[in-house]
């Protein structure tokens, strides 16, 4: 494939608080193939969220997503869209499902009525073939008599019911690329594993592409095919994820693998994290923002911001002045 | 002595002949257009009248609330459509027969024998006779029954049956107002009943009377429904088929009502809006003159109003001329005594405004003056309190003001708990009675405690004293002592208006304060010729005539009507005199003031011409009375004048 | 639910004994009493005491209070002092225009209250939300018996489209029937509508934050859809609520509507019977206006349940 | 932190102009003897309702041999020739009066029986809210006539009986944001660490159910302002002579056709007023939960 699906360059969102200006998404760019997974890691806090509504522009009225930036989906640039040609590629270009999935779901609107609602407005189905297909989808994503379930209201199913439920609304229209937005961090850990396998399944099934953000850099290492890890808005170091796994260079990705509980390790090794506080967004800062808890930063960290640079290699990229060296 | 006070009885239908006559030779209220009798006579009969009124009815028996005095605007009117009185009063005073044909007194002036009308039956098939009149009257006298009214009547010991068609009234002293006050509409004990509806109990929701109009219908939501009475004794009338009245509490919606076209007919009593009405080409408006007063009644026996120089001093800080203004909009007369507009007493003793004099009262008393005033707690009687609060400050007499809604205030001054109170002195008439109650010291109604010895002689005097003259005399002493001794202060005479859409003919005012609609008819041509507000405003305001003068009126038919001398009073007692001549210009006198000739213009129906003040005079339904309406600057009023040298 | 709905009417019940009882004892307590009115002004003490004697006046109030219950329940409200007539006749005969002017209010305050709500909180802060809300705050500074005067003068005088005063029932056609209580009925939107669009406005703006909106939007469905369809559903419990403590008072509340307009209402009967001391008529419309307040506000619980299904579980499972 | 804006410009120009005009109403009210007015009860009888702008002569009544003042009437005069502008600084103290101690007394006294309703629950709950309901249910008017003559028809009387019938309302959003927080866990914790019930409901309950409260009770402040010219109408208002704004424009409704004045600007100054305190209250609101709308 020559045209990636997705092509996001320079994005940078500001959102406007009534303390300030917080510039949330800095000159981030990327490329996503179709069939591809790309994984996006970082702490709380530190844009990924913002990021992945800013490529749909589903951003608040106090977001503002600067003019330099240029999303490309599916070859063509959704710069300059009108709402009702977003609206055509949010539901059936691009889905997207959320972190919690029992507030992404209306209390108020009976699980049938959400799942079809894409279908009635976007694909003009009718009421009966709709909710066939409802429960077909509803199947699908593993839920058993769904039949039943279209008639019931979100609060009456589990919290791994109602993922399935978001991811079932997410496939309805068959989009290209899926955008899933810490999908199980709210789920048991044996259901996160289903859901993850679901999604890994489905989205081989369908061919999609699908965007991966979490906080947990193990989990993507497994599911992703390439990673970018963000700190304070910025994509600080970029690489397929076995590579980057292997060999990080930039110290907040060690430490983001630190971070990892292995199972090899032996019982009562203390759990390892990172020290100091992510950066305040609110206050521009002239160097390297890792820089305040990095422990191999010196003066340029500090004065000069880093450049995301490419490695030796083609596909890894990284922003450190002090890179760690090659792990053997 | 023996004497028929009847003697001279016109037949009624001969009146209402004449009435007639008038309404075709001269046109109404200036409508020139009006068509001849012979075309517009089919056109009388038929249509329905929609009256607005802004309280409701409280049923049609004797017995029941707001019955034992005078009745209000709405009850009188209606009732007065559905029963019938034995005697009327008409504009002059002169008795007229009604249900009874002749009144003649006994030689010892102590008992009435009153012939009755014929072959007349209530609506209910009942026949009008003796046993009727006699029933609905020992209802009434029986104390068992409590009835409020009866003192009124006081002097009435027995009403007998003489025969089928003759009623005897027995006296209890001579009584001069008799057949006055048994002529007097406002109260409900004069109309006679249906003995059926009246024994079966269902006459007070119900009314069965013998007038031009049937009960129909009483709902909230349709109205109070009365229907032609197709045999009404007094052939050729009603006019009308139905009359609807409507409850319309609010004053600026119930004009409003008239101005959209959804009433024909409206009570008023808001001066701005009477004055809009009556300035408005497609509405008249109508006035019903009563007697009696608006009053504000002083507890003599509380001090410090036991001193006559705070009263005194209360009488000369009022200025009625001001809350006639303010309150009342100017529509109601200024008011020297309770006798009514009509009773002239020269020398009156009213003590006209007199800051000065006041001052010098209350500087002379001494003591600080701190008094309370109950007042209504209406927006007028809000204007009212704080009108004469704002006058007694300017006197050093400090008054509180204690808003209430009428039964509070009834309480309090039936329990003589208040230093001063809004009151009203009734229009009635013939007013002997109502001051006998009101002033002498051994009344149990005398409300003020005024208490004096030639009171009391001057009322038990006009009592019994059957020459007119004198008893006239009598009863202006009196008013002469009331403004002397000051046991109340008058805040304005008393007159009812109504306002009416063009197209409403032949509505008569009556003496008292009942408005007669049993003659009207509607104009059904006129129905399409309501001008819109906006454009008669703009006239009004000006008071300019119209030009270039588009309207259609004959102005010769106007003139021939205004030409000739005419007179009139105005509410200050300044007397005028008009002489319209035929070259088109009009001769001003203003006695002892004023003389001048000044070019009159005739257009809309409407004769403009200007002295130290505009004018404009409309000519009305009578042909010798003509209203004339004055402004300068902002200030506003109506005279009439009569014709005559 | 059963039980729920024995508690609802134990309180009802208790809301009803309280309510009368306290209005009957006021209304006792206030000077001058129904004869003062049967009497007229000029009356004396004695004729007073009298007609007091006569209409059972002089008795003990908690004994009147107690025989007027006790006839209650046995379904008679009493004849009125003044009218003489029945209680539950003259209420009866009112309760069309009361209930037709209610409904009609109602549904013009919500045709205002909800498109304005939803269009203030999808763009709050908006130049459109400020003229919203400062054209409602101006409707609320205009006391409603100057807004009915004015709305008179505009529709009826100088428009001449709707009539001014009065009632047609609805035997005189529907269209006349709803164009003589248009003008009342909107008389009052225009005041009760602005804090039902406030309140709509501001739990709108909480619910539009929620995770089920942004997910509702990432379907890419177009911004009408997701506010009345998704967001208006959740947004409507406070304005429900306000909604019932609206109604609830117009059954009785709206006199001042009624006298400028002439409606023959239950609230103009209300306020006549309590200035006449018409205590039998007072007690009749008190009853009717309490039952009428219970009853809307159980049916505002209700509607909570249908409009939020975890509330409906809740009542079903008996927590409610 | 330098560039962290100041509250000033947190709140917005619209907040500090609304407050800018509060302040002017109440200064002036506190201030009106002070100021060169001829006095709220003084009348020209030359010039009843007169135009805005008129120039007339005062005849001071009180001082007989006083000359005649020449005065400016801004807001022209009312139907008894009152001068508008003097009567509605006067009425800033009734209206400000009844408009902000009422929403106290409910505010005070709702929210305690509400919090109490939410908190304890079960029986007291019932009974309370049972309490509320017949308040809610009883006609208002009656008790004002009750309280107009037994205590008198006085600015204090007006405030208490029209505060005791916003108590349940304000009981009412009590309860229910107090049943919201009681649940929460902070709630639950502190209990088990043994701190007593009054001093949960003083340290945890009452700092999260006022911003609520308050923004309730700004919008009743509106309320009761056009409240008191509807007792004006009904008769039960503030006694004569003192003005209120209510009041003037219940006077001004009798002649809303010829001299529209007499009431727009009373109508006029209390919808500034009223939109101050709500766009005051809408600021607070939005700078104590800094949200945004979204979509």
């Amino acid at each position: 494939m020559s045209i990636p699906l997705l092509s996001v360059k320079h994005l940078t969102t500001d959102i406007h608080l009534e303390q300030g200006k917080v510039r949330a998404v800095r000159d981030v760019s990327f490329d996503l193939w179709q069939g591809k997974t790309i994984g996006i890691v970082g702490e709380s806090g530190c844009g990924k969220s913002i990021l992945c509504k800013s490529i749909l522009k589903l951003l608040p009225a106090y977001a503002h997503i600067l003019e330099k930036s240029q999303i490309i989906f599916n070859g063509r640039s959704i710069n300059n869209l009108t709402e009702k040609e977003l609206n055509k590629i949010r539901g059936q270009g691009a889905a997207m499902i959320f972190q919690d999935p029992l507030s992404s779901l209306n209390p108020v609107m009976k699980i049938g009525h959400q799942v079809t609602e894409t279908l009635l407005y976007h694909l003009k189905m009718e009421e009966e073939p709709a909710l066939k297909k409802a429960e077909d989808l509803l199947k699908a994503v593993g839920i058993a008599n769904p039949s039943q379930r279209i008639d019931q209201y979100p609060h009456q199913l589990s919290g791994g019911l109602r993922q399935r439920v978001a991811i079932a609304i997410a496939l309805a229209c068959e989009p290209k690329l899926l955008i899933a937005d810490e999908p199980t961090t709210a789920l048991d850990v044996t259901v996160q594993a289903e859901i993850l396998d679901l999604l890994d399944h489905l989205q081989i099934q369908r061919n999609m592409a699908m965007i991966l953000v979490t906080h947990d850099f193990g989990l993507a290492a497994c599911r992703a095919d390439e990673i970018a890890v963000m700190y304070g808005g910025k994509i600080v170091e970029y690489a397929p994820a076995e590579k980057l796994l292997a060999n990080p260079r930039m110290p907040y990705t060690k430490a983001l693998i630190n971070a990892i509980p292995r199972l090899e390790d032996p019982p009562h090794t203390p759990l390892q994290f990172i020290e100091g506080q992510p950066p305040n967004m609110m206050i521009p800062y002239a160097g390297c923002c890792f820089a305040p808890r990095c422990s191999l930063a010196g003066h340029q960290c500090r004065d000069q911001e880093p450049l995301l640079i490419n490695d030796d290699t083609d596909d890894h990229s990284f922003a450190c002045w002090n890179p760690l060296g090659k792990i053997s | 002595m023996s004497f028929n006070t009847l003697k001279h009885l016109i037949p009624v239908a001969w009146i209402k002949c004449c009435l007639l006559i008038g309404v075709a030779a001269f046109g109404l209220c200036g409508c020139s257009q009006d068509a001849p009798v012979s075309k517009s006579k089919m056109s009388k009969y038929g249509g329905t009248l929609h009256v607005g009124t802004e309280t409701g009815f409280y049923g049609f028996d004797i017995f029941g609330p707001g019955k034992g005095g005078e009745l209000n605007p709405s009850m009188a009117t209606l009732n007065n459509l559905i029963q019938e009185p034995l005697f009327r009063l008409d504009l002059s005073g002169n008795i007229i027969p009604v249900l009874g044909l002749s009144a003649i007194l006994s030689d010892n002036n102590r008992a009435w024998d009153i012939k009755l009308r014929q072959s007349v039956f209530f609506h209910d098939g009942t026949p009008f006779n003796a046993d009727a009149v006699v029933l609905h009257w020992q209802r009434q006298l029986d104390p068992d029954n409590h009835f409020t009214g009866r003192k009124i009547f006081q002097a009435i010991q027995a009403v007998e049956k003489v025969d089928d068609y003759t009623v005897r009234f027995v006296l209890e002293f001579p009584w001069p107002p008799f057949l006055k006050l048994l002529s007097d509409e406002s109260y409900l004990s004069v109309f006679i009943p249906s003995p059926r509806a009246v024994k079966e109990g269902t006459h007070n929701g119900a009314p069965v009377g013998t007038g031009p109009f049937k009960f129909f219908k009483d709902s909230p939501t349709d109205g109070f429904i009365v229907v032609k009475n197709h045999d009404y004794w007094q052939k050729g009338l009603p006019y009308l088929d139905k009359i609807i009245f409507r409850v319309l509490p609010d004053h600026q919606s119930r004009y409003a009502s008239l101005i959209a076209g959804q009433m024909d007919v409206i009570y008023l009593d808001r001066g701005n809006l009477i004055q809009k009405a009556d300035k408005a080409p497609s509405f008249f408006t109508h006035h019903a003159k009563g007697s009696g007063a608006e009053i504000v009644l002083i507890n003599m026996r509380k001090p410090p109003l036991d001193d006559i120089r705070v009263r005194r001093a209360l009488a000369f800080a009022n200025y009625q001329k001001q809350e006639i203004k303010l309150a009342y909009g100017g529509i109601l007369p200024f008011a020297r005594h309770p006798l009514g507009e009509a009773f002239e007493c020269v020398n009156d003793a009213y003590p006209e405004h007199d800051l000065e004099k006041a001052r010098q009262l209350i500087a002379d008393y001494g003591k600080p003056v701190i008094i309370g005033y109950l007042h209504s707690n209406t927006s007028r009687g809000k204007v009212i309190g704080e009108l004469f609060q704002q006058l007694c400050k300017s006197i050093g007499v400090d008054l509180k003001l204690i808003p209430l809604p009428a039964n509070g205030q009834i309480m309090r001054v039936l329990k003589r708990d208040f230093h001063l109170a809004t009151w009203r002195i009734l229009s009635v008439n013939d007013h002997g009675p109502q001051l006998y109650r009101s002033f002498h010291s051994k009344s149990p109604t005398n409300f003020t405690g005024y208490s004096s010895t030639l009171m009391d002689a001057l009322l038990q005097s006009q009592r019994t004293e059957m020459g007119p003259e004198i008893r006239k005399e009598i009863l202006c002493d009196i008013a002469r002592l009331i403004n002397k001794d000051v046991p109340i202060l008058y805040r304005g005479g008393r007159r009812r208006y109504i306002a009416a859409s063009e197209k409403v003919k032949n509505i008569s005012d009556i003496a008292g304060l009942t408005v007669n609609m049993a003659t009207a008819w509607i104009d059904s041509e006129k129905k399409s010729r309501i001008k819109t507000h906006k454009t008669v405003q703009k006239v009004v305001d000006s008071f300019d005539c119209p030009d270039p003068c588009k309207d259609f009126e004959d102005t010769d038919v106007i003139k021939a009507k205004i030409l000739g001398t005419w007179k009139g009073m105005d509410d200050w007692g300044a007397k005028y005199k008009f002489i319209f001549k035929e070259d088109n210009t009009v001769r001003l006198h203003k006695t002892g003031r004023m003389k001048k000739t000044v070019p009159y213009e005739i257009c809309s129906s409407k004769v403009y011409f200007q002295g130290r003040v505009k004018l404009v005079a409309t000519p009305g339904t009578d042909k010798n009375k003509m209203e004339i309406q004055w402004k300068r600057d902002d200030i506003q009023g109506v005279v009439v004048f009569f014709k005559g040298d | 639910m059963i039980k729920l709905i024995a508690k609802k009417l134990l309180r009802l019940f208790f809301i009803l004994i309280a309510v009368t009882a306290i209005t009957f004892f006021m209304v006792n307590l206030l000077p001058g009493d129904a004869a003062y009115n049967i009497a007229g002004p000029d009356s004396t003490a004695e004729e007073i005491e009298n007609i007091r004697k006569d209409l059972g006046l002089n008795e003990n109030v908690v004994v009147r209070y107690l025989n007027w219950l006790f006839k209650v329940v046995k379904g008679d409200l009493g004849e009125s002092l003044l009218a003489r007539g029945l209680v539950s006749r003259a209420i009866v005969s009112r309760l069309p225009v009361t209930i037709e002017l209610l409904v009609l209010s109602v549904l013009l305050s919500l045709m205002l209250a909800i498109p304005f709500g939803v269009i203030c909180a999808y763009k709050p802060g908006s130049l459109i939300d400020k003229a919203v809300s400062s054209t409602a705050f101006g409707m609320m500074a205009v006391p409603v018996f100057v807004m009915g005067i004015a709305l008179i003068y505009i529709f009826s005088i100088h428009l001449r489209w709707l009539p001014a005063t009065g009632f047609s029932p609805i035997s005189a056609g529907i269209f006349a029937n709803i164009k003589s209580l248009l003008l009342p009925a909107f008389t009052i939107a225009m005041v009760e509508w602005v804090p039902l669009m406030r309140v709509l406005r501001s739990d709108m703006i909480t619910t539009l934050q929620e995770n089920y909106i942004l997910m509702a939007r990432s379907k890419g469905l177009p911004a009408p859809y997701i506010l009345f369809r998704h967001a208006l559903q959740p947004s409507s419990l406070t304005l429900i609520t306000i909604l019932g403590l609206q109604i609830g008072h117009l059954f009785g509340g709206s006199m001042i509507v009624e006298t400028i307009f002439a409606l023959p209402g239950i609230g103009r009967l209300l306020i006549g019977s309590i200035f006449g001391r018409d205590y039998a008529m007072v007690q009749g419309c008190i009853l009717f206006t309490t039952i009428a307040y219970v009853i809307v506000n159980f049916a505002v619980d209700m509607l909570y349940a249908f409009l939020d299904p975890r509330i409906r579980k809740q009542m079903v499972d008996g927590h409610g | 932190m330098d560039n962290s804006p100041s509250i000033f410009e947190k709140l917005g120009i619209t907040f500090w102009l609304c407050l800018m005009w509060i302040v002017l109403v109440v200064l002036l009210a506190l201030f009106a003897d002070l100021l060169p007015l001829p006095g709220a009860d003084v009348m020209d009888w030359d010039h009843p309702a007169a135009p805005p702008g008129t120039v007339g002569t005062l005849q001071s009544l009180i001082a007989s041999d006083a000359n005649p003042t020449e005065i400016v009437y801004f807001f022209g005069t009312d139907t008894m020739g009152r001068d508008i502008l003097t009567r509605l600084i006067y009425g800033a103290r009734v209206s400000l009066a009844v408009g902000l101690i009422t929403p106290l007394i409910g505010l005070f006294f709702g929210g305690i029986l509400g919090m109490l309703a939410g908190f304890y629950k079960g029986r007291v709950e019932t009974i309370i809210m049972a309490v509320m309901d017949s308040i809610l249910a009883f006609p208002g008017l009656v008790l004002l006539l009750a309280i107009t003559f037994f205590l008198g028809p006085d600015l204090k009387n007006i405030i208490i009986s029209l505060g005791f019938l916003t108590i349940p309302s304000f009981a009412r959003i009590a309860r229910a944001n107090t049943l919201t927080y009681s649940q929460r866990d902070f709630i639950q914790a502190s209990r088990m660490v043994g701190q007593n019930d009054l001093s949960i409901i003083i340290h945890e309950i009452i700092p999260n159910i006022f911003t609520p409260m308050l923004i309730y009770a700004l919008l009743v402040v509106s309320y009761m302002i056009v409240a008191e010219g509807s007792l004006s109408f009904l008769g039960l208002g503030v006694p004569s002579p003192t003005p209120s704004w209510g009041g003037m424009i219940a006077e001004g409704k009798e002649v809303l056709e010829e001299t529209t004045h007499v009431s727009l600007f009373p109508a006029l100054i209390m919808f500034l007023t009223v939109l101050s305190f709500n766009l005051i209250g809408d600021s607070l609101r939005n700078l104590l939960d800094a949200r945004g709308g979204q979509l």
